[in-house]
Order: structure tokens, then sequence, then C-alpha cells
């Protein structure tokens, strides 16, 4: 995720959970969506305006990094597997696929009858194509770090595409949802061609993308829109203001208080994101090299107190660094660990040496209030145990040049936003990961996580997974705070509008109600 | 008549003002930074007599310690100004020649740079935080202060009077600062004053734009910004900060302007 | 010709001083546009990459060095963050500010001095006192407050003007107009009340100079003494401050264009300055150095054509 | 040269000695060329010792700059001052050493010339101030006596300058030139913006002083009723240069420049007299930036002649009296 | 309507008992002019002299309504020469006066031409104003000013801006201005105080020149007793905001009857003086506050008697023409009171 991933989390982060249980993506229509309490009839056709918060990076999918432009390219561009609502993996290019039992080599069948937005009919000769170039296959930097496990990806014939692993990697299906672009296009970034249910229009850059119904999609009857203009709004006031007026019809990522504000007049969803906001320390500097004064400050937080003062109550507490969302490999009952105990903070405080408490620094990235906001109450609420905290506002670009990649701080406050695949959510902890700036190093940890990522029966990689968790939250690597849900708030006359656990806007589902 | 009634009404305000902030000091209803989460956005009454933000903070109490940042940040870049452009506007106007060519050409290329981005560039140079916006202010205020002391300094350096002290052998030290730098105090305090409320708005516009005085020590501006989100929904939360920095505003412009009409009509 | 050769010499000093300080600045500042633009999960040949092609891995002489031969030859280079010629992004934006700003220097212009003509008219009087507490209340609340009160009251309760939808002037003036109307406003009040409270000084002092009586003891009517002698004389140095004005419009806007959400300049600058966009900041930064001295200079020589007494 | 040739009861003693000072100043509009403005140029001056030699000239022919310079507060552009016979030099901040508490200045406008923000007392303590002499209370006390003695009551020292009169005021003005017991004054215009009640006052204290103190004056002014009834000799210029110079009746009476001559008939009538002839000199003071060539009455002159393209030097045509003008060479 | 017309149209201005008060606020009004009567012949020069603060520019100003604005008229009538009283006409009907009927220069030629036009159309404008004729007609019309003023190459000075001309140029550009519209009266509030002596005398020639040609009657304001004596035909000597002695101008400067024009006559440093002591008046003008009753001149008068100090004193005559306003002149002539013209 870019910049925007951290950032815009909290009442505005990614994903969330879809209530319907129907819906591969080739079934759009059943689709109730979370967002539709009352289901008009349905009208085709017709215009819609998306807020989205920030400008887009690139128009080309494979260049693109940042969240906010990979959630709004999601209309456009499809790859081999396309995730639901719940985040599982569906074909969506691809027919059908199987997995050598090595787990090196993937072997998929396309579908038939899919055409690129030029007309042009999708063969095997695309997707090798893309998938290499984002794998640095020719220039032996890969665009997307999912993919530089790949070996080679080959196109025996042209509705067959193989992928070989250098290792096995349980993970790498959920970067199959890569895009696909016709082979040998260069001009994906001033006019994106994919095959997805929408086409580009046009874009004005710091305005907004205007994209329109693609008639030839080979998931017929959908979408029902004809157009949708993505409308790049920064200042969330204004974008209140633009809902309220009717200039937008979907303000996304709508701030909590504002969406209890709207709530008589739209539609409103709240669902959880799979994001997670935490604490961070830096491991390495004193005090936090001392596992007591990280559990300490752990026991003196009241996550409970955050969630109703920074996100009116809308979010899920969190004891390690995976969402509930992911259901499946989440590890219950650890956000339990540390029950809010100002006694038990104290005297950990004072086993650890530090009987007054310290001073330290909070760094919070400054543009994003939520954070700024979380970082308040902390502050308020570490005062009670005697440990005294600066806040340090912090712009984005150094938050990721200082913190993130220079990894000088003291403490932080982020929001990690949620992969589909656990692996890599939790490699930040790796010792050896270039992005671990908690500075986080536990042998036990590394071996379980590696463990866990070769694994391919299912039941153990779970488990292996779940102890993960389980180190972290004993280490008290970070205070894992909470997963504040997504809220969004749609013209009444909407409906189909569907959530999902990644960072994306889905228009195909949506239609006018009569 | 109405202009004794500026200065009357701008020293009032900023008495009102500076009271606020003294007691501050001292007194406050509550604790500024306590949060009660459970309490949040309480409409104004008895118990918090201008309401409570969104962490149930008393804005009351949050807008009387915010009064101390403005009043900070207004002296302290005032004087950082009032400072640098006593030095910078002295030596223009007494060294004269290439001196004081290079130093004005160098304050005409800093106001030729209108003054929020001046400041916002500034601001991203340093950190955000307090001392740096009062810092990068302060920089802002130097050439409008160099100009008037230089401009003072030129012409009352040939007034008569100062030719008069010349006639009996008075130095440059003398000259400078017993007999010139009295006569443009006047001048020197009205721009003061304009500044210090132009530096109340430029934190206010840079907390606006989430640059500015860090969280959790309670800034108008900051307030300000943060009482956005609320503006349906508490509208007390926003309005007392933005009231405040109209006052503030009103009443130093008051004071500039009642200082400049005093000093005109006596002259 | 001194006066201009002088005059060129400070714009140029100006501008260079203006350039060298933003990119010094942005590149003593902590903050990698490559990092930036690549986000949390960028690995570090990812950043490399980017780095080399962004050509941020130079020395510091060697950008600077190539900035300026590429500014030379007006070619301001490409935006880090779009990809994209920043002469081309500028183009784009760019219109939307100044129309903004010249319609707030309209707006002031038609509001301002007839304003400040009957202050100083009815001086002491009601009209006065009004027009004097309009013009303090103007400068003492913040633009951007101002900005949002006006949203409140004229986008949302009385539904006069879209509120955040900007049209171009291009796609059809007069929804233009209507849509660019509140910002132009907020962007104007304090500067009007500036303008106002100086022209009521100037009218002020030009009424008590003799020329005055004189041009009554001739018997001309008072609306030609007022409008054919002193008006003249008081816009004088207006025009000034309304030239001085056009710089702080620019900047204003900044703030007001995220209050209105208006793709102008201002949002595209912060945003440069939030990604570390070098080539574009530096682009913006000597376009607004470029426009308020060349108004400067404008206003300069207008004084020049309208005050007789300066000459060369 | 002039001193020699003085034939006198009295000794006399040259106080002040001007030879050939000159004052330009010089604009560059570049790239135009630079244009100087000669204020004064070459002007050569004996002043006796308890003489007033009185300077009457038009508006901005240099009379104020030549003032300046022989009070030492404005550096010449070229020539030498001595006085008493010792050279002085003369720096941008005007001169030091002891000449320069015993030459004082007194300006025309006695409002600007007082520091607004000081009082009386402190405006007069002031000079001693900066010289550092006397104790505070000494200066004090000074003050006051001179209060008196210039005619005003001790308690004007706590007023400050806008509460007084014009009389008032050009008073103090005199009084603290006097504060550090100066043997000369320069005395510029002091009465031309009074009443000639106050003017009269004014010029009475005047002689009052000078014969108390044995001051030497140069005396400027435009008025030439003034400028007869002050001083011993008088120096007229013209365009910053001395056209004539004489005893003052001599001068009064049988003006010898056609500059003079002009001037002397354009004094307005005693009352009673016949009334004013019409005007003796046609057109005005030339642009002092581009002055016509040679003589620099040429262009108002009655009497120019081809010769007038050079510039007459100044010479003596009777004891005691020199005049620049072709016509009495 | 009341009756402004009076029988007899002699003089071209006469001011009747006039009373002219300084509204300061919200305190007592002060007389700034008080009980001035005089009257302008045809073809007359007037002189008013005294020092300065005592009146003369108000009273000047008050003849066409300039007065500012904390000053009214508070007693007394101006009449023109067609007597009406302009002191009571609207603003329009003044107008046609100014500038057509009687005119005025001021001290400053500096200040008193707008420094953002050309002096042509300055002038220019008073004579379409007036006249009513064309922009062509005017231009031709301000040239022949010009010329008659005495000014150089009259056509090119017309596009001139005032800033280029030098001070005697501007006075005589004042003086083209003021008399384009052949005005029977002329105010002239001290037109040369501000000019060098040569050129001092090239403007008061022009003035008699322009009573001589075309017969204009001028107010000539002064507080210079030479200048005034040299030109006018009758002179008033004002103290402190009224008349105290008026008559011929030889006469009064001859045979001064008020202790007030003696004095000022003393304090002249006449060349006749030279070498003896000026006998000055002591003391200054009393400012507005300090006036009390009596003849204002007593503080400062070396003759002044009780009686003086109480009771201020009528006009007595002092002569064919000239009378003076002090009780000295009761007691020596018992002569009878006069009272105004
Ligand atoms: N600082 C200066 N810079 C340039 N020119 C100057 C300066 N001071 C004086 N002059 C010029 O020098 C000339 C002589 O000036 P000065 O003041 O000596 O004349 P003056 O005879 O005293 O005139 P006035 O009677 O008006 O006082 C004038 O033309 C004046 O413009
Ligand atoms: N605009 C005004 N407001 C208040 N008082 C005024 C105003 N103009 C003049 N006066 C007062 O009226 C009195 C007469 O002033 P006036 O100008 O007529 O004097 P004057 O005889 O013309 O003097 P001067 O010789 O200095 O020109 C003075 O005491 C002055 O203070
Ligand atoms: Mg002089
Ligand atoms: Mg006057």
């Amino acid at each position: 995720g870019g910049g925007n991933a951290g950032g815009n989390a909290g009442g505005n982060g990614p994903s969330g959970e879809a209530k319907s249980d129907t819906g591969s993506p080739a079934s759009p229509q059943t689709s109730s969506g979370a967002a539709v309490e009352k289901t008009g009839a349905k009208s085709d056709g017709g215009k819609v305006t998306v807020l989205i918060l920030q400008d887009l990076d690139y128009l080309d999918p494979h260049l693109a990094v940042a969240a906010g432009t990979n959630e709004v390219l999601f209309n456009i561009f499809e790859g081999l597997l396309k995730p639901n609502e719940k985040g599982e993996l569906l074909p969506a290019l691809a027919a059908s696929y199987t997995v050598s039992p090595d787990g090196l080599t993937y072997t998929f069948k396309l579908r038939d009858g899919v055409k690129f937005h030029n007309g042009q009919a999708l063969t095997s000769a695309d997707v090798k194509y893309s998938y290499s170039r984002l794998a640095g296959l020719d220039t032996g930097k890969p665009l997307q770090t999912s993919f530089d496990g790949v070996k080679s990806v080959e196109a025996p014939d042209a509705s067959t595409v193989v992928i070989t692993l250098k290792q096995n990697n349980s993970s790498f299906l959920t970067a199959l949802t890569a895009t696909v672009i016709p082979s040998g296009y260069q001009d994906s970034n001033k006019n994106p061609v994919g095959t997805g249910p929408f086409k580009y229009k046009q874009y004005t850059p710091g305005q907004q993308l205007v994209v329109e119904k693609f008639a030839d999609y080979w998931q017929k009857g959908i979408p029902s829109l004809d157009q949708v203009t993505f409308k790049i709004i920064t200042d969330s006031q204004a974008g209140l203001l633009a809902l309220k007026s009717g200039e937008v019809d979907i303000y996304p990522r709508i701030g909590t208080e504002q969406l209890q504000e709207v709530a008589k007049d739209f539609n409103t969803i709240s669902t959880p994101q799979n994001l997670v906001q935490l604490v961070t320390f830096n491991i390495t500097r004193k005090p936090f090299n001392d596992v007591k004064v990280r559990q300490a400050l752990n026991y003196a937080i009241n996550k409970k107190e955050i969630i109703d003062g920074v996100a009116l109550g809308k979010g899920t507490i969190l004891g390690s660094n995976l969402s509930p969302v992911l259901a499946k490999y989440y590890q219950a009952g650890l956000e339990n660990t540390y029950k809010t105990d100002l006694e038990k903070a104290k005297s950990l405080l004072k086993e650890a040496g530090y009987p007054d408490g310290f001073e330290t620094t909070l760094s919070v990235p400054s543009n994003y209030k939520f954070h700024v906001d979380t970082a308040q109450v902390v502050v308020a609420q570490l005062e009670q145990i005697g440990v005294k905290v600066k806040i340090e506002p912090v712009e984005w670009a150094v938050w990721l040049d200082r913190i993130y990649k220079g990894r000088n701080y003291d403490t932080t406050i982020i929001g990690l936003d949620g992969k589909l695949d656990p692996f890599q959510i939790l490699n930040k902890y790796l010792s050896d990961s270039p992005n671990n700036f908690f500075n986080y190093k536990n042998p036990e940890y590394d071996s379980t996580l590696r463990a866990a990522v070769v694994e391919t029966d299912d039941a153990k990689r779970i488990e292996l997974y779940k102890k993960a968790q389980t180190i972290l939250t004993q280490d008290a690597a970070a205070i894992y705070i909470m997963d504040p849900n997504t809220n969004i708030a749609l013209n009444k006359k909407l409906a189909g509008y569907k959530t999902y656990p990644l960072y994306v806007q889905d228009l195909t589902s949506v239609y006018f109600t009569k | 008549m109405k202009r004794s009634v500026n200065l009357t009404l701008g020293i009032t305000l900023v008495a009102i003002l500076a009271t606020l902030m003294l007691l501050s000091l001292f007194y406050t209803p509550y604790e500024p930074n306590a949060m009660r989460i459970a309490a949040r956005l309480q409409a104004p009454g008895p118990a918090h007599l201008l309401g409570t933000d969104n962490f149930g903070r008393d804005v009351l109490s949050r807008v009387m310690v915010g009064a101390q940042t403005a009043f900070l940040v207004g002296t302290a870049s005032v004087a950082v100004g009032a400072a640098g452009g006593l030095i910078v506007g002295t030596i223009a106007g007494y060294a004269g020649k290439w001196v004081d060519e290079l130093l004005m050409r160098a304050t005409d290329a800093l106001l030729a740079f209108p003054g929020i981005l001046l400041a916002l560039l500034l601001v991203s140079v340093f950190k955000p935080n307090l001392y740096q916006t009062i810092l990068a202010i302060g920089i802002l205020f130097m050439p409008s202060f160099a100009r008037v002391v230089r401009s003072g300094v030129l012409q009352h350096r040939e007034a008569e009077y100062v030719r008069a002290v010349q006639g009996f052998g008075a130095g440059p030290f003398n000259i400078l600062f017993v007999q010139i730098l009295p006569n443009i105090a006047s001048s020197i305090i009205t721009t003061a004053a304009l500044s210090f409320s132009t530096a109340i708005l430029i934190e206010a516009a840079l907390s606006y734009l989430g640059l500015g005085v860090q969280p959790p020590n309670p800034s108008w501006g900051r307030m300000l910004n943060e009482s956005q989100t609320y503006l349906a929904k508490a509208p007390w939360f926003t309005l007392a900060p933005g009231a405040l920095i109209t006052i503030t505003v009103l009443g130093f412009n008051l004071l500039s302007d009642g200082i400049r009409d005093a000093r005109d009509r006596r002259g | 010709m001194n006066y201009y050769v002088r005059r060129v010499f400070t714009l140029l000093l100006t501008v260079l001083f203006v350039l060298l300080l933003t990119f010094g600045v942005f590149r003593i500042i902590p903050g990698n546009p490559a990092l930036t633009i690549l986000g949390l999960e960028a690995t570090e040949a990812q950043i490399e990459l980017l780095s080399a092609k962004l050509g941020t891995d130079q020395p510091l002489v060697i950008q600077l060095l190539d900035w300026f031969r590429g500014a030379l030859t007006l070619n301001l280079g490409t935006s880090l963050r779009f990809d994209e010629p920043v002469s081309s992004l500028i183009a784009a934006r760019f219109p939307v500010t100044l129309m903004l700003a010249l319609e707030a220097v309209a707006i002031i212009v038609v509001v301002a001095i007839p304003l400040g003509i009957l202050a100083a008219r009815r001086r002491g009087r009601l009209p006065d006192l009004l027009v004097s507490i309009s013009t303090q209340l103007g400068l003492a609340i913040p633009s951007f407050w101002m900005g949002i009160l006006l949203i409140l009251l004229f986008g949302l309760t009385l539904r006069w003007v879209p509120v955040s939808s900007y049209v171009r002037w291009s796609d059809s003036p007069l929804l233009a107009l209507r849509s660019t109307i509140l910002p132009a406003v907020a962007l104007a009040i304090p500067q009007i009340a500036i303008v106002v409270r100086y022209l009521r000084t100037t009218m002020l002092e030009q009424l008590s100079l003799e020329y005055v009586r004189t041009a009554r003891s001739k018997g001309l009517a008072e609306g030609i003494v007022l409008y054919g002698h002193v008006l003249r004389n008081a816009l004088l140095p207006v025009v000034t401050i309304i030239g001085i004005q056009f710089g702080e419009l620019l900047a204003g806007s900044l703030v007001v264009e995220q209050v209105f959400t208006m793709p102008g300049f201002g949002s595209l600058l912060i945003t440069a300055i939030g990604n570390r966009d070098y080539p574009l900041v530096q682009g913006l930064v000597l376009l607004i150095a470029f426009f308020v001295i060349t108004i400067n200079f404008l206003v300069d020589l207008s004084y020049r054509w309208l005050d007789p007494k300066i000459k060369y | 040269m002039l001193e020699a040739e003085r034939d006198g009861e009295r000794r006399q003693e040259t106080l002040l000695e001007l030879r050939d000072i000159r004052k330009s100043y010089t604009q560059r509009r570049w790239p135009a060329p630079a244009e100087t403005l000669h204020a004064v140029g070459g002007v050569s001056l004996d002043i006796q010792r308890g003489e007033t030699l009185g300077v009457v000239g038009e508006s901005g022919c240099g009379k104020s700059t030549l003032g300046q310079m022989a009070s030492l507060m404005l550096q010449p552009s070229a020539g030498s001052i001595k006085f008493k016979g010792t050279a002085l030099a003369v720096d941008r901040d005007g001169a030091r050493g002891p000449a320069r508490s015993q030459i004082q200045y007194v300006f025309q406008d006695p409002y600007a010339s007082l520091n607004p923000r000081f009082t009386i007392g402190r405006l007069l303590e002031e000079p001693l101030a900066i010289q550092r002499k006397g104790t505070r209370e000494e200066r004090r006390r000074l003050a006051e006596h001179m209060l008196e003695r210039i005619g005003l009551q001790a308690s004007y020292a706590k007023r400050y300058p806008h509460e007084l009169s014009g009389g008032q005021r050009q008073r103090v003005g005199i009084a603290r030139a006097l504060m550090l017991r100066p043997e000369f004054l320069v005395l510029d215009e002091p009465v031309s913006a009074l009443d000639v009640s106050v003017q009269a006052q004014i010029l009475n204290l005047l002689k009052e002083l000078q014969e108390e103190l044995s001051l030497t004056y140069l005396f400027i002014s435009h008025d030439l009723n003034v400028v007869h009834y002050m001083s011993d000799r008088v120096a007229v210029m013209y365009l910053g240069r001395i056209v004539e110079i004489a005893e003052v009746d001599a001068l009064y009476t049988k003006p010898l420049h056609p500059y003079t001559q002009a001037l002397v008939a354009s004094i307005p009538a005693e009352p009673g007299s016949v009334p004013v002839a019409a005007a003796v000199i046609e057109g005005e003071l030339p642009d002092p930036r581009h002055l016509p060539q040679g003589c620099a009455f040429r262009s108002r002159c009655l009497h120019a002649h081809e010769r007038c393209g050079q510039q007459p030097g100044l010479v003596e045509v009777s004891s005691g009296r020199q005049v620049a003008c072709h016509l009495w060479s | 309507m009341k009756e402004l017309r009076r029988p007899s149209t002699m003089p071209v201005l006469e001011i009747r008992e006039l009373r002219l008060e300084l509204q300061n606020g919200r305190k007592r009004a002060l007389p700034v002019v008080e009980d001035v009567s005089l009257q302008v012949n045809d073809g007359e020069i007037v002189g008013i002299v005294g020092e300065s603060g005592c009146g003369k520019s108000i009273l000047s100003l008050s003849v066409l309504g300039l007065l500012p604005p904390a000053i009214r008229v508070a007693g007394g009538e101006i009449y023109n020469k067609a007597g009406q009283a302009l002191n009571r006409l609207g603003a329009p009907d003044i107008r046609r006066i100014r500038g057509k009927e009687i005119a005025m220069i001021f001290q400053d030629p500096m200040s008193s031409l707008n420094p953002s036009l050309t002096v042509g159309r300055q002038v220019a404008e008073a004579i379409r104003l007036h006249e009513g004729c064309s922009r062509r007609e005017a231009e031709e019309r301000t040239v022949a000013m010009f010329r008659k003023v005495g000014l150089p190459r009259p056509e090119s000075l017309l596009n001139e801006y005032p800033h280029r001309l030098s001070g005697g140029m501007r006075q005589r550009v004042m003086i083209a201005m003021a008399v384009s519209c052949r005005p029977q009266l002329l105010i002239a509030d001290e037109p040369t105080t501000a000019l060098d002596v040569t050129i001092q005398a090239q403007i008061l020639a022009l003035m008699r020149k322009l009573r001589d040609e075309d017969g204009t009657s001028i107010l000539l304001i002064s507080h210079d007793l030479g200048l005034i004596s040299g030109i006018c035909d009758r002179v008033l000597v004002m103290y402190a905001g009224r008349i105290v002695e008026q008559g011929p101008a030889a006469e009064v400067l001859r045979r001064p009857s008020h202790p007030y024009t003696s004095g000022l006559l003393a304090s002249i440093p006449l060349p006749s003086k030279k070498g003896s002591k000026l006998t000055p008046i002591t003391g200054h003008v009393p400012a507005l506050h300090e006036r009390g009753d009596g003849c204002l001149f007593a503080s400062r008068c070396d003759y002044a008697t009780e009686h003086c100090r109480r009771e201020a004193p009528a006009f007595w005559s002092a002569g064919v023409g000239h009378y003076a306003a002090c009780h000295l002149l009761a007691q020596e002539e018992g002569g009878k009171v006069y009272a105004g013209s």
C-alpha cells in the first residue's frame, strides 16, 4: 500500500467484509452487498460519482503503488484470479488452475471470450507479457514484491499459462490478482486498457477519473451503471459538503462522525476493513528493548476508550497484528492479553527500573487526523502511569523516510493495511525484513512464520500463523489497537454496493433503484 | 473622536485577552488536556460553559490555554521579526551604498513572495512544531520590519534634528539609538501590532493545513482544524476558537490603527 | 532606465533566491521522493529503480544545474509523482487559480473603491462607521473560516451555489462563475478590507490638500472635484496595494482552494510538497514568483503612467 | 589677500577661512550619463572675528550648503577650511575636535531641528552630554541659566517643543547652539518662518548675544532688509557662487553686479515711499544641473555680452569690495 | 423667499459684520473672525495684512464658501456686486460665482495645482465650465491666458504637469487660471510668500497689470506690510480675527493710528533702523481660546488701560477714509464713533 494506506486508515482505510456470502465475481447481480437494506427495483444505466480521497499515482496498473490508485483501477483491470467480498480468490481471467504437489508450478487455463477494452481478445501471450513485466524477468527488477519468487512464465498454447516459482510459497496465489494488460502495450499510463467491467474514458489530474461501462465485458449483464466518475476531493469537510449537495453519490471512507451526521439522508455502511492500527516501539531503543516496559505500556492503554474517542465505537479491538476479518487465520482471545490495568502497568515499569515513568516521543503522520487523534488519547492514557509522551507530527514523506526506512524514532502510530494472505501481513516482523521498522527480532517467530509459508497443509499452516500472532502479543511487539471500521455513505437511490477486506471500490455491482 | 475609539477598543480587547491568557496560567475550569471520552461533544451548559470537544475536553479551558499559544506565537514571532528587522534595517539605513542595496534587494526578494507560501515553505524546512512555526513566521516578518526601520533611519538621519546633534559631535550610536529609534518606535510598534495579528492568522492557516502547533497543546488554529469535522454537530467547538482568533486579530488591528492615528495626530 | 534595470535585477535576484531556497530546503529535509511515491510495500530495488529514473540519486549540484539548464530553455522538467511534464501540469492547474485571483481582484475593485470613497466622503458619519466595522471584521476573520461559513450559508443552507464542483471556464463560463464566486469572495474579503481602509486614508489625505480647494474655487461641481481630481491622486497608491495583493491572492488561494476543493495550483503545490516532488514544487514556485514579480512590474509601470511626477 | 588690504582701526583677525570650497552632488541615472549639480562652486571667504557676514541669494543658490560647510556639518567636495589658522578636516559625519564646539549652526526651522521627544531642558543639555561636559546637575543649571538668558522662564525646561510658539522655539534653537560656548555661529535663515514682531524680537536677541558673548555670525537670509539690518558685510550668491561681496551700506546704496542691482531694486519700498518699479529682471533661476556656460547670470542679465561666455572671477574693485562680473573687470 | 438683493450695486464685494466660528467638537464655538466689515470697489486693490493666525485666510475663504468643515459663518453677510448674499446661496449657485465672478489664488503654488493633471487641462477646465466653449476654444484661450501672464512657450506648456514648472511659473499658471474667465474680483491669499524676491516682484507687477488692463479688483492678503504698501490702494490691518485699522495704504503706513500697526512697522528692520534696536511688540498673538472681552491687543499694548481690557473699541476716524479701532483715538480726537462702512 502506498502512503495512503497507512494514512487513510481509520475512519477510512482498507477493506471491509461482505455480509452476503453469495457472489463469485461471476454472479454479481445476486449480490446484495453489505450496503443494501432495502432493495428497490433495479434500473439499469445511470451515472454515478464516487469520491476518492487522493489523486492517482499512475494509470499503468503495474506501476501504480498507491492503494488509492489500485482501489480505482480495480474496476478497469483484472488478473487471473479476483477476490470476492470475503477475500476468497476466485478464478477470473483463468477459468481454472492447478498447482503441482511441490507447490512450485501453477498451470492456468484461460477463460474463453474475454476481450480487452480495445477489442483485442485475451490470449496467454498477454498474461505472459504482463506477469513477466511484473516479475521483472527481463530487467531483473520485479515491479511487485509478490512476484520476486517467480522463476518463469510460459505460454505453451494460446489458452494456457504456466508459472514456475523458485520456492514454495503459499501466499503466491494472492499475487495472481495482478492485472493483465495487452501484450507489448506501452501506453498504459496515458490510455489504460484492461479487461475489467469499466473502461477508461478520461483523466484530469487532480480532478477526476471517468470510466464508462465496457459493453463487451465477459460477464454478461454487468455492470449496471453507464458511467462512473471518481472525483478527487482531498478535504473531508469538502467531501461531506459535496455529498450533501448531491455532487457525489458515494462517499467511501467517510469519517465516522460524518457518517452519523448523514445517516438520515443516506444509505450507510460501516464494517471492519482488515487494517491494523498500532503503536509501534523502536525495540532496539531504550527503554523499549525491555519487554516489561512494552507490556507495561500495553497494560496502560484502554483500547475501548480509544475506539470510543476517535472512532465513535466503530472499531474492533485487536490483540495482535491481524484483523478478525481474516477469520480463518485469526487467533481469537489475544485481545484480552493486556486488559487495561494501571497497577500492573506501574509495577511492571518499576520492575523494569522506571518507577517514575520516562519521557518519550510519539511520531505521528501529521496529515492523518485519525492517527493524530489516537495519539492524543494514547498520550493522555500513558500519562496516568507517569510516562510523558510528546507528540511529534511528521509529514508523510518524512514518516516514510525517517521512521519507516530510517527506523529513527521512539514510538509511532500507523495503520498497516491488511492483505488477503497472512504472510504478507506478518512478514514485516521477520528479523531480516527490510520493512521491519519495529526492529523486532525473535528467532522463534522467524522460524514459525517461515514454516507457515511453505506449509502446504491448510490446518497446519493456520496453526502456525496463529502461533506467530501469539508470539507477537506475548512479546508485546507493539500496542495493537484496533481495526477501525470503514464507512461508506451512499445516495439512497443506489444499491448493490459491496465491501471487500481490501482497499478497493467495486462499482460493478452498484445499480440505481427506481 | 473616532480615533480614540480605535485605541480604546483595541486596548480593551487586547487587555481582556491578556487577562484570559494570564488567568489560564493559574486557573482553568478543567485541565485543558484531560479527556473524558464519555462526555464528548457536549453542548455548552453549566458544567462546560463552552461545551466539550471530541475527546470530552473542556473547550473553554482549551481556548483559554490557546490564548497562551496565540500570545506566544504572536509575541515571539514579532520579537524575532522585529529583532531581525531592526538589525538589518539599521545596518542598511546607516551604512547605505552597496550594503543597503544588497540588504534591501534581499528583503525585496522575501517580500515579493506571498506570506503564507513562504511560511509554508519555511515550515516544511523546519519541523512542524510551535518553535519552528514561530521562527518561520518571524522570518516572514523580518523584511517588513527592516523596511520600516530602514526608511525611518533614512528619513530621520537627514532630519534637521539629527543633523543638529551631529553638529554637536554626536556619534552613530547616539544618533541611532538615542535620537532616531525613539522617533520611529511608534511605527515599529504599529508594525508589531499588525504583525501580531498576522502571526495569529498565519498560524491558524498553517494549522488548518495540518502544519503548525503540535497536539495536544491547544492552539486556536488547531482547534479550528479539529472542529471541522463536527461543524454541524458541535458548532460551539468551531465558534469558540474562530471567534477568539477574530477578536484577537481585531484587537491588535485596532491597537495598531489607534497607535498610528495617535502618532499622526501628534505629527 | 536605471530604474528598470534595477527592477529587473531585483526580480532576477528574487527568483533566484526563492529557487535556491526551495531547492535547498527540499533537499535538506527528510523525505525521499521515490519512497514517497512507492509507499510502505516498496522494495529497495523499486526505490533504486525509481530514484535512477527520477534522477534523484544524482549529487545535488548536478540536479540543480540540470534544473537550471532546463529552466533556461523553458523546460521545467517532469513531475516525479505524476510522471508528466511540469509545464503541462501547471498549464492544467494554473488557469484555475489565475481566474480565481482575477475574479477576486475584480470583486475587490468593484466593491472596495466605492466603499472607500463612501467612507471618506461620509467621514465620521454612519456609513463611515459601518464600513469601518465591516472592514475591521473582514480583516480579522481568517479567510478559510470565512470560506467555511460561506459554504454553510450559501452552499448548504440557501443552496445558491454548488459547493465543490469546479467547472472550467472553457466549458461553461456561466457555471464556472457560479462555482468560483464563493471562493473568490472568501479570498477577496480581507483584501477588500485592506483596499477600503487604504483608499479611505488616501482620499482623506488628498481631500485635505490645497489643490482640492483650488478646484472648488473654480466652481467645479463636487462630483468632478471628487472623481476628476481627487480620486485619480488617491488611487495611485491603491494601485500598488492591489498589485501586492495579487501575490497575496495567489497565496491565499492555497488555503481557500483547499476549503472549496478547487483543482488549482494551491492544492497541487501542497501535494507536491508532501510528495517531495521537487521539479513540480520548483516549477510552481518559479511560476508564482514570476507572476508576483510581473504583476508588481506592471503595477509599477501603471504607477509611472498614472503619476506624472515619476518619469524615466 | 583680502585680509592684507583691509585698513581698519581695530585689529582684524580672520576667524574662519574658506578657500575655494565646493560641494557637488552627482546623480547617477545609469545608463544615462551622470549629472552633477554644483550646489556650491568655488567659494572663498574670510570671516573676521566679531563681524556679521550676511549671505543673500535666491532659493537654491547654495546658501545653506555653504553655511553647513562653514559650520563643519557638511563635508566639502573640495577646498580647505581653516579655523583660527588651523586647517580642519571634515568627514561624512561632520568635524571632530575642539573646533566642533566652537562653531555652531542654527537651523531655519526650529521645529524640525528639535527632537520632538525631548524636553526643552534635555534638548539644551544634549550638546554638553554629547561632549561629556559637566555633571548632570551642572548641565541642568547651565540649561536653566541659558533659558533665562534668551528670555524664557526656567519652567520651560520641562516642556516639549510642540508646546512652544515659533518664536520660542527659535529661541531654544539659538540657546542650544550657544550651550557649548561657541565663538562662531552660522545662522541659516533664523527668522524666515516668523512673523515680523517675533522676528524683531529674535533679531534683537541675536544682536544682544553677539555683543555680550563676542560672537561672530554668518547670517543667511533671503530677506534683504533683515540682512541689511544685521550685517557688517554682505555676500551675494547666485547659483553656487559669490557674485558680489561688500560692506553692507555700499552694497545697498550702490550695487555693482547686475544681479545685486536686481535684488536691491526688488526690495519692497519703505512704507510711504514711492511704489515698486516694474520687475527688474525677467525669467527665473536656470536649472542648476544645466547651467549656461560661463557666467551663470547670463540668461537673465540685461548686460549680457559675448565675454560672459567665460566665467568671471571675483575681483576687488575697491577697498573691501569684490565683484564677479565682466562689467567691472 | 427672502429678498437677497440690495439696491446699490457699487462694490464688487461687501462684507458686513461677518462672524466666523470654529466648532470644535462639543466645546463652545470659538470666534475665528469677528465683526469684520469691508468692501472692495471696482478696480481697487485692497490689502489685508496681519500676523499669522489672525484669520486672513479664513476670511478670504468664507467669500466663496470654501471654509473648512469645522468653521462656519455665524453672523453677518457677504454680498457680491449684484448684491447676492453669497453666504446664503445654495451650492449650485455659489459654484456659478466661483471662478467666474470671483476667483481665488492661494499661497503655495506647489500644492495648489493638481499634480496629476496637465496645467493646460486645469486652466481649460475652468474656461469650459463657465464659458461653455469647446475643448479647442478653451485650449486656445488657455494659451492666450498663458501668454498674458507672461509664461514662456505657452503652447507646449499646455501639456506639462505642474511638477515640471518652477514656482514662479506655477503661480503664473494659478493666476492665468483664476483670471481666465475675467472675474470681477480676484482674491489672492499670500500669492508671493513662497517665491523668491525677484519673482515676487514679477508676480506683483503682473497683478497690477491685470488691474490696470482689465479693471480686475483684487483683494490681496499678505503678512508683509512692505509688499502691501507698494501695490495696494487701501489696506486693512487684521489682528486676532478683527480689523483694527483701515485706510488708504500710504496713509495707514505713514501715519498708523492703531498701536498694533505702529508696532508692526516698528518691527520691520528697515535700512533706516540699522544700528539701532528694533522695538517689537512684546508677547504673541492670543490663541483662539485665549481671546476674551475687550481689546484683544490690550495685553501687548503699551498704552492699554483698564478700559481697553474691559470694552472692545469701536472704529474711530483717523483721517479721510482712515479708521482705527482703538480707545486712544477717542481720547485724542473725541471724534465720533464710526461703525463699519
Ligand atoms: N543632499 C543634496 N542632494 C542633492 N542636491 C542637493 C542636496 N542638498 C542641496 N542640494 C541642491 O543644492 C542646491 C543648493 O541648495 P541649498 O539648500 O544650499 O540652497 P539654499 O540657497 O539654502 O536655498 P533655500 O533658500 O531654498 O534654503 C539646490 O539646487 C539643492 O537642490
Ligand atoms: N481647518 C481649520 N480647523 C480649525 N481651525 C482652523 C482651521 N483653519 C484655520 N483655523 C484657525 O483659524 C485661525 C485663523 O487662521 P487663518 O488661516 O485664517 O490665519 P492667517 O491669518 O491666514 O494666518 P497665516 O498668515 O499663517 O496664513 C487660526 O487660529 C487657525 O488656528
Ligand atoms: Mg537654505
Ligand atoms: Mg493664511
